[in-house]
């Protein structure tokens, strides 16, 4: 039992550490970078296109992927490896991993070898980013129950309908896209998979505003837009199985989200008085932040199990799926109770005058996103009870019957 | 046993519920959000006309006369609507202050017209960040000259006079009327997790003050005050929770998901009966607490303590689940459920965390005779 | 909003306390009297027998049953009134609710004049005692899921089968009965309901032994017993609708589950040491004690909301529902608690060198059952979403299928 | 990064697992349970035959030499087992504080004796409910002899030695050895929660004492023991709480009701999946601990803190909700629920509450240099 890297490893993770001393500038600690938020920064995605293009000038781009696809061919231990040293560093995020983790790889697992070699070196490369057209309004937690219609016109297929909570639509260049051919047959059946130019006429991109004020998602809106059947990735009617393979790639988380973990809640602890002394003098808090350090450090511990695993080339196994169920209630429960030290002040928001540049009051907002976006707290139960547990799944009256004749609600 | 508000107080509540909807107030709160306007004006006005603010008000001060139950059961229709008017402030905590401490001379002065609506009245108190004991109070009054910085104030940007707590020329804390109109006293609204309430940060360079109740007596009367708008909040955060519930409940049953109501589901099920339950046992406490306070009973202070804490809890979690419930709509901007979230969070901090109202819960608790347990056994009133 | 009687609730209630003083002795406070157990003492059969005689001589019993059955004919809020003042005194109970609250109104509502004549009285006088045999092995939760079978033979039925949580069996001269009739039919239509002597040949009773150590119910096994028609409530098939009507004459809960309550887990923090002084100054003991008396108090307050219906002459609305959901966790958690305060000590169970006679102890083992008997937390918590709130019921797959064509476990 | 056990470990604790399926040990615990026997004895002897009991003792004293990942190990299969033996009494503590603190005769006479399962040691410390603290110790040893009363001891009735918390001479806390068969020891069986383990109540009146370790480093030589028994009852915990889940699930997949399993419900699908998060992340923090206690590394205050919290937490949940799962048949003897859900209680007291080792980690904390905090970040080791 040890914490040391295998010498391949350490290689590995030398040769990254070097790379990075070299090319970027190490993180404040503990600086409060709110939830995404720098992703809007002015040339931020100029900056993020630089970086990517620098990785993949150094081979850090693509570490998993096939050499063929212009990857490193490496193994997840060394990505992980990578993302783990990358962390220390202030680097632009977030612009790439939908692209490189689930876009790119369900085109090359389906698409053509020309379509291989045209897609996946620009996105490797950060010259083209791509995002993913799946959720719908009437969709949610229930994926399969999309309604954007695709109709065969000739040689082109035409869309309509809308998608919604696309990261990065507006500055994305492609999309991958599941539409429903055919609405008779039963929902997962009559699904069909295509990508496009998100510079197709007809694709029309409005963002949408979250609670926090931030709008990182979009909603698009397809009008008559006409894709080219050469552009369908895998058979009519086989979309579900496909887009299966897109959410199969979902990459390895390795940090937590971003915002007041237990360093900061304790920090502020030690710091704010309460009536009757320093907080962290106060038997409540003690055992609250108590409550929360076993948490953090089991995640932490439970993704070094994980990374075992990865070490040895073997799977990931159940205990990587508890990550965001148990962080993302953490994050809004510290939130709230970093509030609550603050007592009658702690409703200000204005980072100016508030501990940690207002970060409680900034996660009190964008947590609630956390237990809903890439999985409700709700389906996450769901899934481990199932897949890990081996319980049944919950009944389905939506398996067998044709798509339009399923009861829909107002919503 | 007559555990429930009179028919004439029912009646009051069911208009209030209908004209606030007549209003959509809702719909107000969001404009107020959008436009980080303080409050809605002419809502305000028709409250003020209707007789609504100085419900607690004595007839003789302009004041409908109905005490403390009538602003019980205005705050809970208030608080299900989201009004965005200063009437916590101006009458639970402004109006209730004078009414408590005033000379005679103070309520007639300020009274009628806290009572219209033609003024604005609030508490200026916290300072910032952290926990205000008398100790650390920095706002201080010389002479008749008030000087310090008090943030954030509810509705200070809009409020005509505060009620400020400060020391006084012999060091200890007392209550000041202060004129918000008058030299010597700045504002700035400032950024808070809810826009739908304009907050103010007052700066106060010797501006005028006067003296509202005994020197020295200021511990005891904020204490006071806060007690009795405990369960005055308390029913604000009732209306909260129980509209959240209702929006949870409404998109349940209207949106499907692997073609049933999503409210079919046991894990949306169980979530809002947790709900509906932590909601329950907050009003009937707050009821307890009315009473307490319509009868300015000695259980005043332990019912109120009680009320605070299951109501804050109440309305946090029904507003929080109700994101929740609502999936990827409900952390969206054009939804309303981050409304009644951010009041929720808004309300269990305005008059302290729940954690210093349970700590005072148990105070009062180890000084009660013993016979007060009693009524934990749940056998007698 | 005053606490007061009514005038008339008023000179009832002092009819009660008149009786009760000259009757029998006030209840020690806050004696601690485990979960049932004072049933089992030697002697309590018959001092229970006696005790509702005398109820029975004043005009007490039955209170709200009407005249012609031998009740008072009186309100709601007058058996509330009772039992609230009841609740002072020393007076065993728990040998005729079963009988009077649900079986005896069964009986008399289904039965014929001459049954209503034959059973009501002495089941009032306390001269025979009656249960309730529903709940199955495999039933559990799902009630209408029995399989104990009654098959017709000329003028009597003949029932094989077993029963279980059967409180009161051993001591019972009859018992209300639902079995399967038909179970070609689906579930809930090939019920019939009966009535029989608990002394019939063919019925055996073995006691269950639960965590705690006590035995309060029973499995009741039916081996080819013989009821005569003349003994069938309800048309044949119909015996889900008569034990509907049963259920539905479930009595009002006024008093909480024996065991710690506020009080006790109060008066220890107040008396017990920690490691750094008295509990009761310990922020953590002091926010948790916050939090239960919040509940103790909600329950208590709903419960005078119900009352207040009550006395109105309005059936209770639905915060009548949530006593039990609450309560037993609470008590759970505040057994628990309790030891956890008494640290390495906490363990031992002798009653003797123990804080409250070890009723924190006792508590741990018996509360689990108080989450599960008479409605589980999670069937409670159903019931509240589909009656309160209005959501849909779970979907069933058991509602149009013959019985004996349903899957089942092998439990 | 191996974050994980040797391969040579994982086989000890296959077959630790294989040996208990195969003796049945939960039944064995059942018998323990009716009879209040205290222990298996025949099990006993062949676990310690077979040199678990010594697993961490090394082979210069009789012992198996695996160091405490050995232990580690076996804990979590005796714990998943319910094993009725008295190998936390005699291999956590009596071994390991004779280990820390023994002289090299006190660990030549005793060591060897308690490996094999000759004797039984244990560890007495309690003197009835409530937190011992050293102003509040009432055993005292005056020259060489001890007086006192302890409880509850466990396996207090069949232990032959047991090391004992007591006053010295110079009124400051010590440990000492106690041989339990000589003059002026008295005991008595005492009933607890949890039959299925014997404790005793061990009254001294003037039995033989010997010192084990310094004058006046009882304090600190305790502290020690308990950071490393922390870590190993975490394991046990972890097994039981293992089982308890396992337990659940297959009821919850051959119960049926309305037509279906009970696990096909979101009450019991979610309920199973919250006991399955706690007993992973518990699982992950118990690795950690067991690293830092093979490692003896300054990490180990923190890491046992953090073990024992999460892992008493885990198990208690997973038993109670285990009974839950199980319905009414939950709650009758006849089933094996209560046999978890009393050993889990048990354990989460047996080295005191979470509420005190809660406290002692977030003391920890505050001694730890800044950096310690980096790892909560989960960044890297």
């Amino acid at each position: 039992m040890d914490f040391n890297d295998t010498p391949e490893e350490a290689a590995f993770r030398a040769r990254v550490k070097e790379f990075l001393a070299a090319n970027a500038a190490r993180r404040a600690p503990g600086s409060a970078e709110g939830y995404r938020s720098s992703q809007s920064a002015p040339g931020a995605l100029e900056r993020a296109k630089d970086w990517q293009a620098r990785k993949h000038s150094a081979g850090f781009a693509g570490i998993t992927w096939p050499q063929e696809w212009g990857g490193r061919g490496g193994s997840p231990i060394e990505q992980v490896i990578y993302n783990q040293e990358e962390a220390a560093y202030a680097v632009p995020r977030g612009f790439f991993e939908i692209g490189l983790g689930m876009c790119i790889p369900t085109v090359c697992g389906w698409g053509t070898a020309e379509q291989r070699q045209r897609f996946a070196p620009p996105a490797l490369a950060g010259s083209e980013i791509w995002c993913q057209l799946f959720s719908e309004p009437a969709g949610g937690s229930d994926l399969a129950g999309l309604r954007t219609r695709a109709e065969r016109s000739g040689d082109d297929w035409i869309i309509n309908g809308q998608k919604i909570w696309t990261s990065g639509a507006h500055y994305s260049d492609y999309g991958i896209l599941v539409a429903r051919s055919d609405p008779g047959m039963p929902k997962h059946k009559g699904l069909t998979f295509f990508f496009l130019s998100m510079k197709t006429p007809g694709v029309d991109i409005r963002p949408i505003r979250q609670i926090s004020g931030h709008s990182h998602f979009n909603e698009v809106f397809f009008t008559d837009v006409r894709i080219p059947d050469s552009q369908r990735l895998g058979a009519v009617g086989a979309g579900w199985q496909v887009a299966l393979t897109t959410l199969m790639n979902e990459r390895l988380a390795v940090g937590d989200a971003p915002g007041p973990d237990f360093r900061e809640i304790f920090d502020l602890a030690r710091r704010i008085e309460l009536d009757d002394g320093p907080a962290i003098r106060n038997a409540a808090v003690r055992d609250q932040l108590a409550q929360w350090y076993v948490k953090t450090q089991g995640l932490k511990y439970t993704r070094f199990r994980t990374m075992t695993r990865l070490s040895r080339g073997e799977t990931p196994g159940p205990e990587a799926s508890i990550g965001k169920l148990v962080g993302a209630s953490k994050l809004q429960e510290i939130a709230a109770f970093g509030m609550d030290l603050m007592e009658m002040g702690g409703i200000i928001s204005d980072p100016s005058v508030m501990p940690a540049e207002a970060l409680f009051q900034q996660a009190l907002l964008y947590s609630p996103a956390l237990r809903i976006a890439g999985g409700s707290d709700e389906i996450l139960r769901n899934i481990i009870a199932e897949r890990v547990l081996g319980l049944p799944a919950d009944l389905r009256v939506d398996k067998d019957v044709p798509f339009n004749r399923l009861p829909t609600g107002r919503r | 046993m007559n555990f429930d508000f009179s028919d004439e107080l029912k009646q009051l509540r069911d208009e209030a519920r209908r004209f606030l909807a007549e209003r959509n107030a809702l719909a107000a709160a969001r404009r107020v959000l959008e436009s980080d306007g303080g409050h809605d004006a002419a809502l305000w006005r028709e409250i003020g006309e209707m007789g609504w603010i100085g419900a607690a008000i004595p007839e003789a001060f302009g004041g409908a006369g109905l005490g403390p139950l009538g602003l019980c059961v205005l705050a809970e229709e208030l608080g299900a609507a989201l009004a965005p008017v200063p009437f916590s402030s101006s009458a639970y905590l402004a109006s209730e202050a004078i009414l408590l401490a005033g000379s005679a001379a103070q309520k007639e002065r300020y009274l009628p017209k806290l009572a219209s609506g033609a003024i604005i009245g609030t508490l200026a108190l916290a300072e910032g960040p952290g926990a205000l004991t008398p100790a650390r109070l920095g706002a201080a009054v010389a002479g008749d000259r008030l000087t310090g910085t008090k943030q954030p104030v509810p509705d200070g940007a809009a409020a005509d006079i505060a009620v400020v707590a400060a020391r006084g020329t012999d060091r200890r804390l007392a209550l000041f009327l202060v004129d918000l109109a008058a030299a010597g006293v700045a504002r700035e609204r400032i950024a808070t997790i809810d826009p739908s309430r304009g907050h103010a940060r007052l700066i106060f360079s010797g501006a005028a003050a006067e003296p509202l109740g005994p020197a020295g007596g200021g511990e005891r009367l904020l204490e006071r005050l806060f007690d009795r708008a405990a369960v005055l909040f308390a029913f604000e955060q009732l209306g909260g929770a129980r509209a959240a519930l209702d929006m949870a409940k409404a998109y349940a049953l209207e949106r499907y998901a692997f073609g049933r109501p999503i409210g079919s589901f046991q894990a949306i099920k169980h979530k809002l009966a947790d709900v509906y339950v932590a909601g329950e046992l907050a009003r009937s406490n707050a009821y307890y607490g009315a009473w307490a306070l319509s009868q300015e009973a000695p259980e005043l202070p332990l019912a109120a303590a009680t009320a605070r804490v299951a109501a804050s809890d109440a309305f946090y979690l029904a507003a929080k689940e109700n994101i929740q419930t609502h999936g990827g709509m409900g952390y969206t901007w054009a939804f309303d459920c981050h409304l009644y979230y951010r009041r929720a969070k808004l309300l269990a901090l305005a008059l302290g965390s729940t954690r210093i109202w349970k700590d005072r819960l148990v105070a009062r608790l180890e000084t009660q005779h013993d016979g007060a347990l009693d009524g934990a056994t749940g056998i007698a009133p």
